[in-house]
């Protein structure tokens, strides 16, 4: 099969023995030896809105439970991944760069891992939008690292078909080797993933990337792909360089197809799924199972390096305890040493997108030289796989020129970090880019709440502007009216009222104000609104279905009546309750 | 045909309106920020040199002169540019609002910048004909649209350098202006090349 | 704590910089074998006065000093300033251009890799602007023994003697042949037959000077210190419109050897032309910068006033870096063309 | 001397008539500035510039009648915008018209609210809702933080809550440029 290939990446010291020499273990059970042992399990694992928690402190859950629900279609679901009691829904420190704290679900594990009644979901007998939702309150998300939400990756592109379904066993980074124990051990479970995917994409054919640096994995898949007689998959040996596992360069390398930032994939015939997400696909539909734990590699500075089947929420101290950090070690950081993230502690909890704790010290990651100014020098731009500049992107983002740094494509940057591995500067590039991405997008959420504060103003401007149109309108009908009520009173008065208000008015007419302005004079303004009200309610008639009401009636009425007012009042809080 | 070509390139090039002749430095260094309004700005200018040289020649020959007038060529020169300008700000305006506003208040700049003066003057002093002096004129605005590209150029590379406080702006762009007009000392004598 | 990656190459631009500066050594040995050694003095005198510049704006703006002095970026430029001065020009005048290099060219723009121009290019054209008269002090055949030219260089030798130990360069000497009164007659093979400046290609002992600068400068590309875009474009593009040239018109024009090996070619190519900060960035951007500068280095030499075009070359061309950059944007992975706009 | 005033007459005439043409011909309506300049301003209409709201703000720099630097909730960063687009010099934010400050919401203490409308009748983006003798609220997402809403209010009990960080609206932090080695915990 033909392979392509991508511009740049590096081939950085690998380290993927040492955790690869015994197989995935299950992290501590929960609470053993009568211990009590808590998880902290997170609302928000993936791309999209922050689920709402379905429990509160108090309530039992099973192993499988939903306890949060997607907050509209561009989310996912969370599940209680053992039997507990949900003792907290509080804020907790998140495995985040800012150390920040978000809305957790803290159960206290009772032992027996109890689950749900589980079920399998056949697709088959399901519409599409069926099974999406499914997987989503399943909470599938990707489980390469992105924790891109996977049901909203699984409609075919146009046309209804997909020619090609990647899946992504490359994991190029250093140190981390969950997909690779995942693909020597449970290749058979992964492969039914894939017959799902491949059946919800209706996809032509599915190739199977693995980096040749993983023998082992490639030839479990390739031995469970033969033992199912799949004939429009192949397992794939693609070349050992970093990122050949970013998902935009695996494509390439596999269809010579590049997919453009910003772009579906699926518009281009191909969508990539991570090996782990397939296997998390395959225990949600076949065995009913959400997605409640996941591999996670514990690497560099531990005596035992090792896969583990974490489950979501497992405190890392818990997870790490049987690896057994070394003493000199400095940091936690969560994925792999190009692209991970340093954690704010080790009572983090493991979530969707922990793929490896990597456990540093100064020796495995020593600090960083002094900074020097660029050179221009080109060789990150050698590195670059996206095919970027990346000293003219530092150049404007160190300026916090933005604008010109969007120009040269800033968001095509994966942050892959080849550029800083290979600066002889030693300049921290990807923070640059990092730090101009998250104000840039800051602004655009500024401008954003400027454009609405803006509409917002200029329709206020234009309802005072009518309402003061409209009080000036009724103003001067009222004055009409009132003139000419006073015109038709002015001739009733002798008849009603004969003796004094004649002569009142005839005392007024004589003192020097003219007949015409009769609105003026107080009594008989005051006897043309009683007569023009008196009118009025002579005039008025109930209309029929309100005669005859009983009690209840009455009430149900008025209370609409006041729910209504109430409703004006909120929606329009200047108006009067008429308008 | 070459003496034609020579009169353009020599203008363009070895007789820099910006660089060699020191000429127009106002808009030059005011209007090149960014490459965008530098553009705009040495299209607007080519645009009314060239007319200013041709109608100024026009001007010269058929009213001054004959009349004996030359001594007014200063001030009827002037009034001419000052009209043209406004007449390109005028239509400009019209067709096309955004390059307006682009150039903003530098359009009626034009007007005194002492290239489009200086120019028709060496003209008549060069004793060019009516092509010639077109030529030339256009040459010499060609040489001021480069000089201020090539100047934004480098300008909005310069915003994200580390300039020392006391060099920022205007200071280092004068710098760099030397160092450019330093550059082109270098096309010397082309023009004398037998 | 630093942010990812936490791993980095071990490269540096001290490590960059000082293969730079032994890459220049064989041409060195070659000058000090034909010229004598005064060109050491000029080194060592350009090297001093760049750290103590260097030292000095450091302090003045607050930056570490042991840092940038040690990078090596100095030193680069005052060799280069060293190499293309003439060995026997006054000390002050290599001091005055070296500073002028370090403060004004380099520092005023921020430092280290922020210069738009070559500051050793800016030192040399505004000192042959300034100066022709020393720019053009290149050592006899008399004059190659160090007490001679030690004597020259710092004004003790009697000034009336020195028209006959100097000698101009293959270039210049050529240029007033060609531009003498009676130049009519004056072919380039009769004004290069009878002058001892002139040696097997090009000039005496300058041929063997653009030789070892290009030893050095391969060793360069094999080290990817630098890519082979600069040098090879820049050496194409003169080769060719020299070899051209001539071959219309051979009494006018001199051959491509001599332009290659006759002057400062090679140091261009390998050295001078290859400064990264100030040459374009991207591959065809790096291919029309080089051409560039060889097309107006051969531009100046054959129709010009001034005897060696290169360093107004490289500044025309530095004033150009920006657009040829922006012009020369490669293409993004995943996008349709070169320097498209977001998401094409 | 006659033949010259004769020969610069005709040139005002000549020139004069062209200009006075091309002024009716080319006329242009309207001014596309004003809505540029209005795209920058922040919208947070709290009328610090001295201008009632920012449209007008704009349009007083439009027309080149207000400096550049009196908007302090758009920051030093909305002044280099504005020098950008008017081509003026940057120059910093006027002390008389305020200080940068960081984003603030209006929050109303719903126990000392006696329902008086002040707040709403202030607020520029309708981003308080109630009624008369009813508590009011502030709609956070809409509240632009301008603050008039504050001394109105009979009872002070209106505060400008600055707006916490939290996971989605954390932002890297610029990288600052080591220049010892980083010595580590």
């Amino acid at each position: 099969m033909q392979l392509f290939d991508f511009n740049g990446g590096v081939t950085p010291e690998y380290h993927k023995e040492a955790s690869t020499q015994s197989p995935i273990a299950v992290s501590p059970a929960p609470s053993r030896n009568g211990l009590k042992n808590f998880l902290v399990i997170p609302l928000h694992q993936s791309i999209g809105g922050t689920p709402r928690p379905l429990v509160s402190a108090g309530d039992r859950v099973l192993k499988g439970q939903r306890i949060g629900a997607a907050d509209g279609d561009m989310s996912s679901a969370v599940h209680a991944s053992t039997s507990g009691q949900v003792v907290a829904v509080e804020m907790r420190r998140m495995p985040h760069p800012s150390g920040l704290s978000a809305l957790c679900v803290v159960i206290e594990a009772d032992g027996r891992d109890e689950w749900i009644a589980r079920q399998p979901f056949d697709y088959h007998q399901h519409t599409a939008a069926e099974t999406r939702d499914y997987l989503r309150d399943a909470g599938v998300v990707g489980l390469g690292g992105a924790v891109f939400p996977t049901h909203l990756k699984i409609s075919p592109g146009k046309g209804g078909k997909l020619d090609t379904l990647i899946i992504n066993g490359a994991e190029c980074e250093p140190f981390i080797t969950c997909d690779d124990l995942l693909m020597r051990e449970r290749a058979e479970a992964i492969i039914q993933g894939v017959v799902i995917l491949r059946d919800l994409l209706a996809a032509g054919r599915a190739l199977i990337g693995i980096e040749d640096n993983k023998p082992q994995a490639l030839a479990a898949m390739t031995a469970a792909v033969q033992a199912g007689g799949h004939q429009d998959m192949a397992v794939v040996a693609v070349p050992t360089r970093y990122p050949a596992g970013g998902a935009k360069q695996l494509i390439r390398v596999l269809t010579g197809i590049e997919v453009p930032h910003g772009k579906r994939s699926t518009d281009y015939g191909v969508q990539c799924f991570n090996v782990g997400t397939a296997y998390a696909i395959h225990e949600a539909i076949n065995l009913g199972q959400p997605l409640i734990s996941r591999i996670v590699t514990v690497a560099g500075n531990v005596a035992a390096p090792r896969n583990y089947a974490a489950l979501i929420g497992t405190p890392l101290h818990t997870l790490l305890a049987n690896s057994q950090p070394l003493p000199d070690t400095d940091r936690l950081i969560m994925g792999g040493p190009m692209m991970g993230i340093t954690l704010p502690g080790d009572e983090v909890p493991v979530v969707k997108a922990t793929n490896c704790i990597l456990v540093g010290s100064p020796r495995l990651f020593p600090p960083p030289p002094p900074e020097m100014p660029c050179i221009r020098c080109g060789e990150c731009a050698k590195a670059c796989p996206a095919d970027l500049q990346p000293f003219e992107l530092y150049w404007f983002s160190r300026a916090k020129i933005f604008g010109k740094a969007q120009e040269y494509h800033l968001f095509d940057c994966i942050e892959c970090g080849c550029c800083a591995y290979v600066c002889p500067s030693h300049i921290p590039l990807v923070d640059y880019y990092r730090f101009a991405k998250s104000e840039i997008w800051a602004n655009e959420s500024e401008k954003a709440a400027a454009d609405q504060a803006r509409e917002q103003y200029e329709f206020r401007q234009l309802r005072e502007a009518r309402e003061a149109q409209e009080k000036a309108a009724r103003l001067a009908a009222r004055t009409a009216a009132g003139r000419a009520a006073a015109t038709n009173a002015l001739a009733m008065a002798p008849v009603t009222a004969p003796a004094a208000t004649s002569a009142a008015a005839s005392a007024v007419t004589s003192a020097a104000t003219p007949v015409t302005e009769p609105a003026q004079t107080p009594s008989p303004q005051a006897a043309l609104i009683a007569a023009a009200l008196e009118r009025a309610r002579a005039q008025q008639v109930q209309p029929a279905n309100t005669t005859n009401l009983t009690p209840e009636q009455q009430a149900e009425i008025a209370a609409i009546e006041a729910r209504r007012a109430q409703i004006r009042t909120q929606a329009h809080p200047h108006l009067p309750p008429d308008d | 045909m070459t003496s034609y070509l020579f009169i353009v390139l020599g203008a363009v090039l070895v007789n820099n309106v910006v660089f060699v002749r020191i000429l127009g430095l106002c808009p030059f260094m005011g209007v090149s920020k960014k490459l965008e309004t530098a553009i705009g700005m040495g299209a607007a200018t080519t645009f009314v040199l060239t007319m200013a040289c041709g109608t100024s020649y026009l001007i010269d020959r058929w009213l001054l002169m004959p009349n004996q007038l030359e001594y007014l060529r200063t001030l009827s020169f002037i009034v001419t540019i000052a009209a043209i300008v406004q007449l390109t700000e005028l239509v400009i305006q019209k067709t096309s609002p955004m390059l307006h506003q682009v150039l903003g208040i530098y359009l009626p700049l034009i007007t005194t910048n002492c290239a489009v003066l200086g120019v028709p003057l060496l003209n008549i002093g060069m004793q060019h004909n009516l092509v010639e002096s077109l030529l030339f004129g256009f040459g010499g605005a060609v040489g001021f649209t480069l000089a201020m590209i090539l100047f934004a150029g480098i300008r909005e590379r310069l915003e994200g350098a580390d300039v020392p406080v006391h060099f920022r702006g205007t200071a280092i762009a004068m710098i760099t202006a030397g160092l450019m007009s330093l550059a082109f000392m270098g096309f010397a004598g082309l023009d004398k090349y037998k | 704590m630093n942010n990812s990656p936490y791993l980095r190459q071990a490269t540096s631009v001290q490590s960059v910089m000082l293969r730079v500066l032994f890459a220049l050594l064989p041409g060195i040995a070659a000058y000090v074998w034909f010229f004598g050694a005064a060109i050491v003095l000029q080194i060592v005198l350009a090297s001093l006065t760049a750290l103590a510049a260097e030292a000095l704006v450091l302090h003045l703006r607050g930056k570490p000093l042991a840092i940038f002095l040690t990078d090596g970026s100095a030193l680069v430029t005052a060799w280069l300033i060293a190499l293309s001065f003439p060995p026997l020009a006054p000390w002050w005048l290599v001091v005055l251009a070296t500073m002028i290099a370090i403060i004004v060219a380099k520092h005023l723009y921020g430092g280290l890799g922020q210069n738009p121009f070559n500051p050793a290019m800016v030192a040399f054209a505004l000192m042959i602007v300034a100066y022709p008269q020393f720019m053009s002090r290149w050592p006899g055949t008399d004059a190659i023994d160090f007490a001679t030219q030690w004597q020259i260089i710092f004004g003790l030798h009697a000034n009336q003697a020195l028209d006959a130990l100097t000698m101009a360069t293959p270039l210049d000497a050529l240029r007033t042949a060609l531009h003498s009164t009676n130049a009519t007659t004056v072919t380039v093979a009769s004004a290069l037959a009878h002058n001892p400046a002139i040696g097997l290609m090009a000039g005496r002992g300058w041929e063997w000077i653009a030789a070892g600068h290009l030893i050095g400068g391969l060793w360069l590309v094999q080290q990817r210190i630098i890519t082979w875009h600069l040098p090879t474009a820049f050496l194409a593009t003169l080769f060719l419109l020299a070899g051209l040239a001539s071959t219309i018109n051979p009494s006018e024009f001199a051959g491509p050897l001599f332009h290659l090996f006759g002057g400062g070619a090679m140091l261009a190519a390998f050295f001078i032309v290859t400064d990264p900060v100030s040459a374009a960035t991207t591959p065809y951007g790096k291919l029309i910068f080089a051409a560039g500068v060889a097309l107006l280095t051969w531009i100046i030499r054959s129709f010009g006033a001034y005897p060696d075009g290169i360093a107004f070359a490289v500044l025309l061309m530095n004033i150009a870096v920006p657009l040829i950059d922006m012009a020369t944007q490669p293409r993004v992975f995943g996008h349709k063309k070169n320097g498209s706009n977001h998401h094409g | 001397m006659l033949a010259a005033l004769l020969v610069m007459a005709l040139g005002a005439v000549v020139l004069g008539a062209a200009l006075g043409f091309a002024a009716v011909k080319f006329r242009v309506e309207g001014d596309p500035l004003t809505e540029k300049i209005d795209a920058i301003l922040p919208q947070t209409q709290c009328g610090q510039c001295g201008y009632p709201g920012c449209k007008p703000y704009a349009a007083a720099m439009a027309k080149g009648e207000a400096d550049i630097n009196q908007c302090p909730p758009g920051g030093d960063e909305g002044i280099r915008k504005l020098a950008d687009l008017l081509g003026r010099e940057y120059k910093p934010l006027s002390a008389e018209h305020g200080v940068e400050k960081p984003k603030a919401l209006a929050v109303i203490d719903e126990q000392r609210c006696i329902g008086c409308t002040l707040c709403i009748q202030a607020c520029p983006v309708d981003a308080i809702v109630g009624a008369a003798k009813q508590m009011h609220t502030v709609i956070a997402a809409q509240c632009t933080g301008c603050e008039l809403c504050v001394p109105v209010c009979p009872v002070d009990c209106i505060d400008m809550v600055p707006v916490a960080e939290n996971i989605t609206t954390w932002k890297w932090k610029y990288p600052v440029v080591a220049i010892k080695p980083v010595t580590t915990q």
